[in-house]
């Protein structure tokens, strides 16, 4: 190609005119995110819901003024460097490679930029952290496809909405029942997953009486997007103690041991069969009879599984004793019939077990 | 006939041999590369479960007797001393040597699969340690191995080949890229087993 | 003399053996050149590393031993 | 053998001869640059196909309850879609179908490192699609393209299925990193240093080292799903003492580096196109090529920014924060220097380019939600909503697919000899702007408001945006509807492209189109970079190229 080197481009006068409409574009969106009502669109249902709120307005801001600047940049260069009908067809730009101090500046400055952001996020983050731990302790569980809670003194589960007193701390334990879910509250900019076999714990003060939408956000099942409850958060303290009181008188007679997790040691010792009787009635016939083995509905029929000489081992392939029948009711098992659930997914206490597996043993062929 | 072929090439430089043996080298040099991440995922599931929740090992599983494991692991490790010898032989044209090794380095590996399979005969009817039925220990720990395994018995099946190639003379003094493949895979599968013996048995 | 011993005593002898000759392997071929050279060097190394580790396993130092049974 | 050994040349010197018959050369070719076209008609399929779904996910979600399709066809329907833009559209296009395409040429080597391996990877691609797309006859997996179990442990038995093709699909990938990094470290041309390799080059050097090693990650994570759906071997299951959790690290170990499998290449095309155009060097050439490796790099250190609310203890996440904020300065790097580039341009407005600032502009913007999700405490508000959606969509969508259409407008002429139509193109370009905007701008503030993701019924409040958002996407479609119309036109009628319609100065515009079997009759030796305008070519040893000489090689049996 033929030596045609155009004339350096001075950085001339339209450039700074370019950069002050951006710079007061750039401004104009800064103030823009600092005044913008988000409360407006969306409650800031507890305290740090704010902070999560100047995040956001700082990232906003900084960013926008950031996009403006580029895409400004961008469109200008684009109108003011075509190549015009005037031009020869071979007429090539000026051959800028490289320039140093322009480089440094602009990897110095998004580092600091990135310092900075990190001090910021990591002083909200320990905000929303070291939110106060006594206060209401509650327990969320998440299950296909319903969020359900557990509150001091109350027994078993309440499986209607969530209440809250206003500007009480609340420290809320997240667990799940069957799959993962997301318990997220954007009233409260809060979330955490609430995954199976693990507690993870999210604190918060609510600052604001209202009803706010509780949202599952993880994918959990087929109904995954009707899984929605709600969490009233009330400002009159008496009337808060009514609703508790009423669960508490409620669920007086539910039982109120946690069920059996995988692994935790059964005793089965104490076991009550006229209890697993009941128990039975209620959580074991869908899917099993009363009944010699070859009466299926679900599973088998379960009348003598452990006095059957026909069917010495258990579907697991182990022996039929108590432990391992125990071992089953705990951890369930799936197989070519279907799957039995788990102690958990079942509501089955250690004690439930030792209950349905006395009840088992005095069934005989 | 197959010591006649070890003499050394005319004295002319192949340099297309060179820079595909260069090529190859490297290709196969990445390939173990990525089947060691796919060994170090496994590894760091297992870690991963063997350090979150219920300890180790988890209930109803006894700890792995360490002693039949020892001397299985040290087959293997020799099977890898007899092949990095069988190299050396050949590359000093001592191509008898190089076959006595070879096939000792075969012998040594289907001991060591042997071994395992005695191993697993005891656990899985001995102590009813099952690959499903003994949660997250007999997931690791029979994926694990038995993915090594299929490693060691792949190693075996390529080295038997390398035997009969080299019987059939297709390697020279020159051109042996096939027996440096077979060695750097030979000891590669040995280093994983000392990982995996590490992080079963005596960790 | 049970089975355990007999395979205690055969990962401790063999263990030497091949633990010897894994670092004698290294030192001979310490100056050698080359990528694959460089690799078989490192695994000759981490090699005799699982062989001592093997025969700590067969003397009892590390690894787990079941008590004896009857 | 005898032959190599007559003339002492290397692998440069050795000609194979172009196989005959049909089957040969076209189907189980070992062409890189016919498997180059194979990836990309095979990957344009699949996009053809996610499209309808995407066109079925937004449909549905017209109206708040849905009622297009049943939910468990929508969960079907969305899984499949993201599962094949990722894994059989935009990773394949870009590296297996672009890589291939171009970059053996532009180091100006004759051929991959290995051309039957190459030829496998290919073919392992349509069947591993197959197989995923099969899943719908047994029930597709349901829970997105992220599969967290347990809940995919409950799928239906497409989910095994589903593995089994990502594990496929992997293996490809994994082969094709192996080949091209290989090929990137040995074979490039005498004078080729890595400081003169073009951008595009680099993108696919920073690329290859991710397919090769993260791919292989996930394949361990899909390995054990597989066999704990199969085998009830609890790798998984909380119940038998498996951990869930566990597939979000392995997971997201691979699948935080895909993204950038899925945007270094686009880079790379970007850094090709807008100089080309702008008829000026780009700027910033060694800042460019190094920040693609910084940000393989990093990409390996950053994956738990997926799971800020999975549980993980406060000491871990802050790490991962960090990083993820420091990824931005080398991209951001990137984008200014592109900017930069245009400065003092004499700026040529083909499709191809409209399409590369199109990029700029778009993904700065998914760029810059990035940062805002890497920030724990706003991620704890926006994480698993309609807020990810948008941001996913910008980086790959305003990302990746502008980056494919960038390259397909900019190559086309050298892997058919003809010329896209320009004005189809603008057209195309300036709907699927709009359409785009329009379908993706929507969900940031949809999500911030309480849309979660992944749902098939949502409150009636964001009905109006998810229509907006539903016709913008027609808009989008329809622009693809163009585009593809546009290929089938010109591959048939389009005019005759030349060796170098565009003026570019790499070298597969110094080989005719398209080029020959062995790429280059003598390979040419380097001299420096080629993105200076101003400058001769600075290549020696073309001027035989563009007659009708023979190869100076005798073709090599072999």
């Amino acid at each position: 190609m033929a030596e045609q080197r155009a004339q350096p481009i001075a950085v001339d006068r339209g450039f700074w005119t370019v950069t002050l409409v951006l710079a007061v574009l750039a401004v104009a969106s800064i103030v823009f995110w600092i005044l913008f009502p988000i409360s407006k669109y969306l409650p800031e249902a507890i305290i740090t819901a704010r902070q999560v709120d100047t995040m956001f307005r700082f990232m906003a801001a900084s960013g926008s003024a950031l996009y403006v600047f580029i895409v400004g940049y961008l469109i200008y260069f684009s109108i003011a460097f075509r190549a015009k009908a005037t031009d020869p067809p071979d007429a090539i730009g000026v051959q800028i490679h490289d320039n140093p101090k322009l480089e440094f500046w602009w990897t110095l400055l998004p580092a600091i930029f990135v310092l900075l952001l990190s001090v910021i996020s990591v002083r909200i983050w320990y905000e929303i952290l070291l939110e106060p731990e006594n206060g209401l302790v509650i327990q969320a569980i998440g299950h296909q496809f319903y969020f359900s809670f557990r509150y001091p003194n109350v027994n078993g589960e309440i499986t209607d909405e969530m209440h809250l007193p206003l500007g009480e701390p609340v420290t809320l334990n997240l667990t799940s029942a069957d799959v993962i879910h997301g318990f997220w509250v954007p009233a409260m900019r809060l979330k955490n997953d609430t995954v199976p076999g693990l507690v993870t714990t999210i604190r918060f003060t609510p600052q604001l009486a209202g009803r706010y939408e509780i949202i599952c956000t993880q994918f959990c099942g087929v109904l995954h997007s009707q899984m929605h409850k709600q969490v009233l958060v009330i400002e009159d303290r008496a009337s808060f103690d009514k609703w508790y009181q009423g669960w508490q008188q409620r669920n007086a007679h539910v039982s109120n041991a946690l069920p059996a997790a995988p692994g935790q040691a059964i005793s089965l010792q104490g076991g009550d069969a006229a209890a697993g009787k009941t128990l039975f009635a209620q959580k074991c016939t869908a899917c099993h009879k009363l009944a010699p083995f070859d009466q299926r509905l679900v599973g088998p029929g379960l009348q003598g599984v452990l006095h059957d000489p026909a069917h010495p081992n258990l579907v697991n392939g182990k022996p039929a004793t108590p432990e391992n029948v125990a071992g089953i009711l705990q951890n369930g098992f799936t197989g070519s019939l279907g799957t039995m659930p788990n102690a958990s997914a079942n509501g089955l206490s250690s004690q439930d077990i030792a209950n349905l597996v006395a009840f088992l043993n005095t069934l005989k062929l | 006939m197959a010591v006649a072929s070890l003499a050394p090439d005319a004295g002319e430089v192949d340099q297309l041999y060179i820079e595909t043996r260069e090529l190859r080298l490297q290709g196969f040099l990445f390939f173990l590369i990525s089947d060691c991440v796919l060994f170090s995922s496994f590894i760091f599931a297992y870690l991963y479960m063997r350090n979150s929740g219920q300890g180790w090992p988890p209930p109803g599983v006894q700890r792995l007797d360490v002693a039949f494991a020892a001397w299985n692991s040290v087959v293997l490790f020799g099977s890898g001393a007899t092949m990095h010898y069988a190299l050396e032989n050949f590359k000093y044209g001592h191509f008898m040597r190089y076959m006595w090794f070879l096939l000792a380095t075969i012998v040594l590996g289907v001991m060591f699969l042997g071994g395992q399979a005695y191993e697993y005969n005891h656990l899985i009817f001995g102590e009813h340690v099952t690959w499903a039925g003994s949660g997250i220990f007999g997931a690791s720990f029979f994926t694990l191995t038995g993915m090594h395994g299929f490693h060691v018995f792949i190693g075996v099946c390529y080295l038997t080949v390398l035997v009969l190639q080299s019987a059939a003379g297709v390697y020279t003094r020159g051109k042996y890229f096939g027996i440096t493949a077979g060695t750097l895979y030979w000891h590669f599968v040995d280093v994983i087993w000392v990982v995996l013996f590490s992080i079963f048995y005596l960790l | 003399m049970n089975a355990a011993i007999i395979e205690r005593l055969g990962a401790v002898i063999a263990g030497i053996v091949v633990a010897v000759v894994a670092f004698y392997a290294l030192y001979k071929d310490w100056n050698s050149t080359g990528v694959e050279n460089q690799v078989f060097k490192l695994m000759l190394l981490l090699l005799g590393i699982g062989a001592i580790l093997a025969l700590l396993a067969g003397l009892n130092v590390v690894g787990f031993a079941p008590p004896v049974k009857s | 053998m005898s032959v190599a050994a007559v003339h002492s040349g290397g692998i440069a010197d050795h000609i194979h001869p172009e196989p005959q018959g049909f089957i040969r050369r076209y189907v189980f070719s070992l062409d890189h640059k016919i498997i180059g076209i194979q990836y990309l008609v095979t990957g344009f399929v699949f996009f053809m196909l996610s499209g309808l779904l995407a066109e079925t996910i937004r449909t549905q979600l017209l109206n708040p309850n849905g009622g297009f399709v049943s939910p468990e066809t929508y969960n079907e329907v969305y899984s499949i879609h993201g599962s094949a833009m990722v894994w059989l559209v935009v990773i394949p296009l870009l590296t297996g179908g672009f890589g291939n395409l171009v970059f053996p040429v532009q180091i100006g080597a004759r051929d991959v490192a290995f051309p039957w391996l190459n030829m496998l990877s290919f073919w392992i691609f349509p069947v591993s699609g197959l197989m995923l797309f099969s899943s719908f006859l047994m029930g597709a997996p349901t829970a997105g393209w992220m599969e967290y179990p347990p809940v995919s442990l409950q799928g239906q038995a497409g989910t095994s299925m589903w593995a089994a093709a990502i594990f496929l699909v992997g293996v490809s990938s994994t082969m094709t990193g192996l080949n091209f990094l290989v090929t990137i470290l040995k074979m490039r041309a005498p004078g080729m240093t890595f400081t003169r390799m073009p951008l595009f080059v680099w993108g696919q050097f920073a690329t290859a080292p991710l397919l090769m090693i993260a791919t292989t990650a996930l394949a361990a994570a899909l390995a054990a799903l597989f066999i704990n759906r199969e085998f009830g071997v609890p790798f998984y299951d909380p119940t038998k003492g498996g951990s869930p959790v566990m597939w979000q690290h392995m997971f997201w170990f691979y699948s935080h580096p895909a993204v950038y499998i899925m945007i270094l290449p686009a880079f790379g095309i970007i850094s090709e196109v807008l100089p080309t155009f702008a008829r000026k060097s780009i700027f910033g050439y060694k800042m460019i090529a190094f920040s693609s490796a910084a940000i393989a790099l990093l990409g390996f250190m950053v994956w738990a920014h997926h799971m800020f609310t999975s549980g993980l203890a406060p000491f871990l996440q802050l790490p991962f924060m960090i990083l993820t904020y420091i990824i931005g300065v080398p991209t951001g790097i990137k984008i200014f220097s592109w900017t930069a580039t245009l400065w003092g341009g004499k700026i040529h407005y083909s499709t191809a380019m409209l399409f590369a600032i199109g990029f700029v502009a778009l993904f700065t913007l998914g760029g810059i939600t990035g940062i805002f999700l890497a920030a724990i405490p706003f991620d704890l508000h926006v994480h698993g909503t309609y807020f990810i959606v948008g941001h996913i969509h910008y980086v790959l969508v305003g990302g990746s697919m502008m980056g494919i259409f960038a390259g397909m407008y900019y190559w086309f002429p050298k892997m058919s000899g003809r010329l896209l139509n320009e004005t189809l193109g603008k057209w195309h370009f300036w709907l699927f702007f709009i359409g785009f905007n329009g379908t993706f701008i929507p969900m940031h503030w949809l999500g911030m408001l309480g849309m979660p993701r992944e749902v098939a019924t949502y409150d009636p409040q964001f009905t109006f945006w998810n229509r907006f958002e539903t016709f913008a996407s027609y808009l989008m479609t329809f622009a693809i509807l163009i585009f593809f119309v546009n290929i089938i036109w010109s591959i048939r009628y389009g005019k005759k492209a030349g060796a170098n319609p565009w003026g570019a100065r790499t070298l597969e515009w110094q080989v005719p189109s398209p080029p020959h079997y062995y790429n280059f009759k003598h390979v040419p030796t380097v001299y420096g970079l080629p993105y200076d305008f101003s400058q001769p070519l600075p290549y020696k040893g073309l001027e035989e190229e563009l007659t009708d000489s023979p190869p100076a090689v005798a073709a090599g049996a072999h």
